[in-house]
């Protein structure tokens, strides 16, 4: 079953490479993210039921699980929202169909490849699944074959493929580790995880920086993050959602991973100094980078460093309960800034400019698509309904009760500052006056309606995936 | 309240409206021989209200309700605090309720119901009068209640009469510090409250230095008859809580009638010798610029906050 | 000390000495050359570790490597480069001797930072852990530090064969699977900055200073 | 339990009916709105009546903790005093709703924002707290900026009101997590049972960090610049909701921090106490002299509240000394809570209808509606006596406790304690003196007078339900004010919630009375009387006068001389409020800009001589403007770290490898 989840892009993405570009070729693309959630859910169910599925290199565990479902279901919402946004530039000549199918291959490697790094179970393989995202995107970050988006491609592949090489070396290293504590698999999670207490303590403290800075990097956390801002405001807008709103995340639970073993090996003094160094860092750069923002793309970029830098400050914490609010927030996150990514591409395509100072009256002018970053920016500003409310307090509550209060109070802080600075953005590109007003279509509304209303339901309410979170925080608590 | 306190309270309120007149009568014959001048009868006030009360009723053009309904709860609030204070006795209607707060808001009533008439004017007088008033009122407010804060800290109520039935009972807590410091503060609010020198000058001809004359500018006929009379009660009132606050001789303990009559004529002679002093002291000064003052409120106040520290410290 | 230690230490040096030489050179050419050379030392270590250890899977990589990192690599660059032969690391951020002043205080640096595995693997192997990480962080500073497309990629491709130098030193390889995983992904990576190279070739991006319009 | 989830399952009903056709859409929710209302006041009032908590858990709600219902009757009291001022905001609203108030976000979030202020006191624990808490702040938000596409004041009031009220919502989560690490779970019960083996440090900053965070909710100084931004800008119901109901839930904060932690050391009080009096003194000067009537009101809230928590801090500071007048201040504290709802939602309706029916809210724009909307001044008049505290209104009965309070908890008081009364009786003074001169500012020069606009002039009487709304808060106003004894069972059981109540105050329906402390007032006896007393005036006036012709005059007012007939002679509202400016100067720095142009052949003869006078906010002047200032330079300083440069991009992450490398090993 597990191998499964591989067949959809692959068959979808071989499709759109042989066959020229047309909009059926972008709904089998969607049709594929839609097997991969569906597939994704039946793994849950599965896994809930009788625990984890394969073994060796690919293994699917709860929190893999719930990665397939949030890989699956934000790249439905891409590839969904894709079809349009590729008809729309074939139509005005923005791109070439041989660019479009370009694209609608690559995207299913990009998946494909996310949804394998969450589910190996080793790190050699993980590692080449997170190289496989840098190089794969690195193309749909140029989509655009403008100057700035040649720029974009360049500084994402540069400074990735630096980070990326440390995370190479920190991996190695952590396997010279496991060679020398005589650990059968040396480069399985499991065995690692299970063998952690042997592991030479100063090579895993190298091994563990040494890793937390490469992942990090594709993270977006400090300080190889300048890449983040440049490239999802370059890329295509549901190429931005897919990135921001799951590889990150994607990187970001593979540290998940090897905090465990960190913590098994060093005891939660180092990983956790590391993780919140890190992430208060990150907060602290994304605060500074939002307060004079011109650009709404750029702006939602910060925002992902923001929130990437909320739940590595939670994972360094630690706790069943710090690792569920981080596990909801990879999802009410990912949703939310899948959907501000697409409403921004078509802020983009229909006003020419995703200058904030350019958009006054976006409310007036455009009601639906206004109505639509006014409410995503809430979400993203963790105000209820939605779930991203419900996360961050969940990780609030865990630093408090952790005892680490000044965390809470820096990350409250810091998230006060944020919230200023984007509703200062938000006052300028939403409010004010307009002459004309402009209805949207349905099909744009309707999906990213839908999205919303997901991050909603999983705030208010936390059936079905209660079971299952629990079960994925356990693991990497 | 039974019918012997509503006896008590209509002799005190027929003592208060037909006193009031004669008070405000009795100070312009002293502040007028003390100037030189003859000076009109003692009654003079009550002729001119006699007068003024047959006259025909005026309303400037532009006014509404409040007009004419101001001087109505003028006299009214006057009246309901000259049934209910003790100035006669300690034995008014409704004794428990008697609250010194209450009797300060009472009166209240009718000076915040001048302004907004005077305001209904729609005149650049009466807006300034209202205006000036107010800021004087507000600026007053301070003092007077930490006074009244002081008064009552002896007993730790409010209730005017508990206070000053426990002056004539234990006569060494009138001469202490903490009462003496806050009857100082209290003279300066009565100055200020009734409109006397060096506040204002109630016998000011020229608008622009009027404060209260200014508020009642517009009136004429009967409604200046009652609004003469409710400020003449009110003066009578505050200088009654005066004197009884500082020397609550003679009066009534309970509504026998010997004790009325003898806490009538005290009442009488103390508010009298009061009043003589209050137009002495006005002609041996000058009104002070509205902007200065601040500065006279302000010792007013901080004399009612030492008398509360004071209290506080000899206890 | 044995041959086949001094044979593995020379192979070492020579990979240091390379990073070196990235940083020393002017001439583009002359860095992708280095970048060669290197490749070869990469190759004769992982050979020499397969010899001594009996290792074919680690004599493959060693093919492998040979094949990639000493050939394909630099050849794709160097085609690159042939294009506009004469072209220059002219005015590197940082000059070449104060660069090579950083080399040196990087490569003490690594001697510190890798005391942990020295101390864990020990013997010929794992004294020669600090240049693997010297030539990663010499690799990387000559990303800063360089102007030029060619360079940043160049000392990329630095890093990488300094952290497989590590690999073949500490562990006489990774699996051979994830090395030939990682080898392939440097391959697709340089692949994929050859076709970008081109284009900022052909849109007229001389060096990397020029890529300067995404900012805030 | 099930009425509760009957409320909060009719409000979302509500809010999502907003969804109807516009034809029926205000209407429809407005119906379902007035049910929610119903429902629960009704709630609120057995819970009150029986004196019995509802209390309930559901896990199947909102992730990880579920939903915790607990509501006491404190909460009771809240509920019951929103829902009063909600049902008359309802009815208003319909009336209001050709003023561009029926689209779907404004309906829906009307009813959004009424359901969570009815809720949020019923919320059992630190979860449940702050998702009601935070829909009710972003609800009211899309309410604040209704008008963003015509007025710039309004796009500024959104961002003032949204990042105050966010910045303290931070401080409450930060408080309320603290304190839930510490518990076995987060609900309110086992937190108060925790905290208390907190160390002393600790619950003091707690108590310090909620203080300030409620206390920027209820509008406290310097947390206070967002109330008259947000109050003025908003839609008159709105308006009347964010003054008279959530303001309130500011004050509920701080006793809820109270209920947690315990009254705790005499220095929390001290603090609570000083930002009560500059709140106080601060909102009540600025009110005496804004001229704008909205703004007025926002201020004169902010001067209330301040009294408010001046009453809470003495009640914090005599319950080591004195537990009859700790009681007594509680239960002070919470009948100006309800008083303030009262009054303050009866003068923003009533100020709605004058903009709905005048498009003004400058008083020195208005003047002369007694005449032409009797009744809406009517209940303004009523509204205002009941703020300046005049009996018998309900601002005098409830200023009356505190300070009664105040009075009684100076026997047995330290020094300290003694000085902190005098300085809030002070307080409480100059407040109460200022606040008539703000009221007697705002009815005379905006009611009545002659007109001083056009529009003014032209002004008509507003739809019935906009009369009605008003006059049902204008009635309990004075209801409560003439039979406070209508109210105070529910009071004081609210009050035991908190503490026992030792006070031994007692209410006839007529009155207060404090046996113990032999102190009474009856305001129904002083109304009687006084009415008594004017009717026989009146009949004597009527009696009097001239014998033949007509009774009554009317004439041109005195212009020295000269014939008033212009509204421009009249005073202004900064013309009224020139003298207390002038004694304030130093406080309020207000700017002046006077500008004379003379004319070119001689510059003895003046051309043209321009003035120009703002009296801004001088906190929002002095304090915040320059860490906006600060910020923004920050931000435009940060931009540097993303300067395009791949270079430095790089050098970031290779310096701190390095640096990780040699520190880690």
């Amino acid at each position: 079953m597990v191998y499964w989840l591989f067949l959809a892009p692959l068959v979808a993405g071989l499709v759109a490479m042989l066959s020229p570009w047309r909009p059926a070729v972008a709904w089998l693309g969607a049709t594929s993210a839609l097997v991969v959630l569906v597939l994704g859910v039946g793994l849950a169910v599965r896994v809930e039921h009788s625990g984890p599925i394969g073994s060796g290199v690919l293994r699917v565990d709860a929190l893999a699980a719930f990665l397939v479902i949030v890989i699956g279901a934000v790249s439905l919402l891409a590839t969904v929202r894709s079809v349009s946004y590729l008809s729309n530039e074939v139509q005005a000549g923005h791109s070439t169909l041989r660019h479009a199918a370009l694209y609608s291959t690559l995207v299913q490697g990009f998946i494909a490849a996310m949804v394998l790094a969450v589910v190996a179970n080793n790190l050699g393989v993980l590692w080449v699944a997170i190289e496989a995202t840098t190089v794969v995107t690195t193309f749909l970050v140029g989509h655009h074959r403008t100057p700035a988006a040649l720029e974009a491609s360049w500084k994402y592949i540069i400074i990735c493929s630096v980070g990326i090489a440390v995370a190479f070396l920190g991996t190695t290293v952590l396997y010279l580790a496991g060679v020398h504590a005589h650990v059968a698999n040396p480069l399985d999670f499991t065995s690692l995880a299970a063998h952690a207490a042997l592991l030479n303590a100063p090579v895993v403290r190298l091994a563990f920086t040494l890793i937390v800075f490469g992942y990090g990097t594709k993270a977006g956390l400090v300080p190889l993050f300048s890449w983040l801002p440049d490239a999802h405001g370059q890329a295509p807008a549901p190429v931005s959602a897919l990135m921001s709103g799951v590889l990150l995340s994607v990187a970001l639970s593979a540290i998940l991973r090897l905090r465990v073993i960190a913590v098994s090996t060093l005891g939660p003094t180092f990983p956790r100094v590391l993780l919140l160094a890190i992430g208060i860092a990150t907060l602290v750069v994304a605060a500074v980078m939002l307060l004079a923002q011109r650009d709404l793309k750029r702006l939602l970029a910060y925002s992902s460093m923001e929130h990437m830098g909320i739940m590595t400050v939670a994972a360094g914490v630690g706790g069943p309960l710090a690792l569920s609010g981080v596990l909801l927030h990879i999802l009410g996150h990912g949703l939310v800034k899948g959907v501000l990514f697409l409403d921004a591409g078509e802020v983009l395509r229909l006003e020419g400019t995703t200058r904030i100072a350019r958009l006054g009256g976006l409310l007036a002018r455009r009601p639906a698509l206004g109505a639509i970053l006014a409410i995503g920016l809430a979400g993203l500003l963790g105000l209820p309904p939605f779930s991203i409310f419900v996360s961050e307090l969940t990780m609030l509550r865990a630093e408090a009760g952790a005892g680490l209060w000044w965390v809470a109070a820096v990350v409250l802080g810091v998230l006060a500052i944020i919230l200023a600075a984007i509703l200062a953005h938000g006052r300028t590109m939403l409010l004010g006056p307009s002459e004309q007003s402009t209805r949207s279509p349905v099909s744009l509304v309707a999906p990213l309606g839908v999205a919303l209303g997901a991050a909603v339901w999983f705030g208010l309410v936390a059936w079905p995936l209660a079971h299952l979170l629990s079960l994925a925080a356990g693991i990497v608590a | 309240m039974n019918l012997a306190s509503l006896l008590v309270g209509a002799v005190q309120l027929a003592l208060v409206v037909l006193g009031g007149p004669l008070l405000l009568g009795l100070m312009r014959v002293v502040r007028s021989r003390l100037e030189g001048r003859v000076g009109p009868p003692v009654s003079q006030p009550w002729r001119d209200i006699a007068k003024l009360a047959r006259k025909q009723r005026t309303r400037p053009s532009e006014s509404s309700w409040i007009f004419a309904v101001a001087p109505l709860v003028l006299v009214a609030t006057a009246a309901t605090v000259a049934v209910l204070a003790p100035l006669v006795t300690l034995a008014p209607p409704l004794a428990s309720s008697t609250d010194f707060i209450a009797v300060i808001f009472v009166l209240l009533v009718g000076s915040v119901a001048l302004a907004l008439a005077a305001l209904d004017t729609a005149t650049a007088f009466g807006g300034m009068g209202a205006s000036r008033a107010l800021t004087i009122g507000a600026l007053v407010e301070p003092a007077l209640l930490v006074a009244v804060l002081a008064l009552s800290m002896p007993l730790h109520s409010t209730n005017l009469i508990a206070i000053v039935a426990n002056g004539s009972r234990h006569a060494s807590t009138l001469l202490g510090p903490s009462h003496l410091l806050a009857l100082c503060s209290f003279i300066v609010v009565i100055l200020a409250e009734s409109g006397r020198l060096p506040v204002d000058n109630p016998s000011t001809h020229l608008e622009l230095t009027m404060i209260y004359e200014a508020l009642i500018l517009e009136y004429s006929g009967p409604d200046l008859a009652a609004v003469t009379l409710g400020e003449s009660m009110r003066l009578a009132i505050w200088l009654g809580l005066f004197v009884n606050l500082v020397a609550p001789v003679g009066i009534a303990a309970t509504a026998h009638p010997l004790a009325l009559v003898v806490g009538l004529v005290a009442l009488t002679l103390k508010v009298v010798v009061v009043g003589i002093v209050v137009a002495i002291f006005e002609v041996t000064t000058a009104k002070l610029r509205l902007f200065r003052l601040p500065e006279l409120l302000a010792g007013g106040f901080i004399l009612a906050v030492l008398g509360v520290v004071t209290g506080a410290v000899m206890r | 000390m044995s041959a086949f230690a001094n044979s593995l230490a020379s192979a070492a040096v020579v990979v240091t000495v390379g990073a070196v030489v990235v940083l020393w050179r002017h001439r583009l050419r002359s860095i992708v050359a280095a970048l060669s050379v290197q490749g070869v030392a990469l190759a004769a270590t992982a050979a020499l570790l397969g010899i001594h250890e009996h290792d074919r899977g680690l004599l493959a990589v060693a093919g492998l490597v040979l094949l990639v990192k000493a050939a394909v690599v630099p050849g794709l660059l160097a085609r690159v480069v042939a294009a506009n032969p004469g072209a220059r690391e002219s005015d590197p951020l940082v000059n070449v001797p104060a660069s090579l002043v950083v080399a040196g205080l990087l490569t003490l640096g690594a001697f510190v930072a890798a005391r942990p595995i020295v101390a864990l693997v020990g013997g010929p192997t794992g004294r020669l852990v600090p240049l693997g990480l010297a030539t990663v962080l010499i690799g990387f500073f000559a990303m800063v530090a360089r102007r030029r497309a060619m360079s940043q990629v160049v000392g990329l491709l630095l890093v990488d064969n300094g952290i497989a130098l590590v690999a073949f030193l500490v562990t006489s390889g990774v699996p051979v699977i994830v090395e030939f995983g990682s080898t392939l992904d440097v391959l697709f990576g340089v692949v994929v900055l050859r076709v970008l190279l081109a284009r900022l070739s052909a849109a007229g991006f001389s060096d990397l200073d020029q890529l300067r319009s995404l900012h805030d | 339990m099930i009425v509760l989830a009957l409320v909060a399952g009719l409000g979302v009903l509500a809010t999502l009916t907003a969804l109807v056709p516009r034809a029926v859409r205000v209407k429809l929710v407005a119906g379902l709105l007035g049910l929610v209302e119903i429902v629960g006041g009704a709630t609120a009032i057995r819970v009150l009546a029986t004196n019995h908590a509802i209390v309930g858990h559901t896990s199947s709600l909102v992730p990880f903790t579920g939903v915790r219902i607990d509501l006491t009757p404190l909460g009771a009291l809240f509920t019951l005093t929103t829902a009063v001022v909600a049902i008359a905001a309802t009815i208003h609203w319909v009336g209001y709703r050709r003023h561009a108030m029926s689209s779907v976000s404004l309906s829906s979030a009307f009813a959004l924002f009424v359901t969570s202020l009815l809720l949020v006191p019923a919320a059992g624990d630190i979860v449940t707290f702050l998702v009601l808490w935070e829909v009710m702040a972003l609800s009211s938000l899309v309410l604040v900026a209704h008008d963003h596409a015509k007025r710039d004041e309004t796009r500024q009031a959104a961002w003032w009101y949204g990042a105050m009220t966010q910045g303290g919502a931070a401080l409450i989560t930060l408080g309320l997590v603290v304190l839930g690490g510490h518990a076995a779970n987060p609900s309110f019960s086992a937190i108060a049972a925790s905290a208390s083996h907190l160390p002393a440090a600790t619950r003091g900053a707690v108590f310090l960090v909620l203080l300030v965070g409620f206390g920027s909710k209820a509008g406290l100084v310097p947390a206070h610049v967002w109330l008259p931004r947000a109050h003025a800008e908003a839609p008159a119901p709105a308006s009347a909701l964010l003054s008279g109901a959530m303001v309130n839930l500011g004050i509920y904060g701080i006793v809820l921090a109270r209920t947690l932690l315990g009254v705790g050391a005499t220095w929390w009080w001290l603090v609570a106490g000083f930002f009560g009096v500059i709140s106080a003194l601060y909102g009540s000067l600025y009110a005496a002299t804004s001229t704008d009537l909205k703004r007025l009101l926002a201020y004169s809230t902010s001067d209330n509240m301040g009294l408010v928590v001046i009453g809470l801090s003495a009640s914090g500071l005599f319950a080591a000394h004195n537990a009859a007048a700790s009681s007594l201040a509680l239960i002070a504290t919470l009948v100006l809570v309800t008083a303030h709802a009262l009054y303050k939602s009866t003068l923003f309706l009533g100020a709605g209808s004058v903009q709905y029916a005048t498009d003004e809210r400058d008083l020195d724009r208005l003047g002369g509606l007694a005449r032409t909307m009797p009744v809406t001044t009517a209940v303004i008049v009523v509204g205002a006596l009941a703020v300046a505290a005049l009996p018998p209104l309900n601002g005098f009965g409830a200023e009356w406790l505190v300070v009664q309070s105040l009075v009684h908890g100076l026997s047995g008081a330290d020094p300290v304690t003694t000085v902190a009364t005098a300085v809030f009786v002070a307080a409480l003074a100059l407040t109460g003196g200022l606040t008539i001169v703000a009221f007697v500012k705002a009815v005379g020069v905006g009611f009545l007078g002659r007109a001083r606009s056009e529009s003014a002039e032209h002004a008509r009487e507003v739809p019935v339900s906009m009369r009605i709304a008003p006059a049902i808060t204008a009635a309990a106003c004075v209801a409560l004010g003439v039979a406070p004894g209508l109210a105070i069972t529910a009071i004081s059981r609210a009050s035991d919630a908190v503490a026992p109540n030792r006070s031994g105050l007692t209410a006839t329906l007529s009155g207060f009375h404090l046996q113990a402390l032999r102190s009474a007032v009856d305001p129904l006896a002083l109304a009687l009387g006084a009415v008594a007393a004017a009717l026989v005036v009146a009949g004597l006036r009527r009696a009097g006068g001239p014998r033949t012709g007509a009774k009554l005059r009317v004439f041109e007012p005195w212009g020295s001389g000269r014939a008033v007939t212009s509204a421009r002679m009249q005073y202004t509202a900064t013309s009224f409020a020139e003298p207390l400016q002038r004694v304030f100067d130093d406080v309020l720095a207000p700017q002046h800009d006077l500008d004379v142009s003379h004319v070119l052949e001689s510059r003895y003869y003046v051309e043209r001589v321009a003035y120009a006078s703002a009296n801004d906010d001088i906190v929002e002047r002095r304090l915040y403007r320059p860490v906006l200032a600060l910020a923004a330079v920050l931000g435009v300083r940060a931009r540097g770290l993303a300067n395009g440069s791949v270079h430095r991009y790089l050098a970031y992450g290779f310096v701190v490898l390095v640096i990780a490398l040699v520190v880690v090993s």
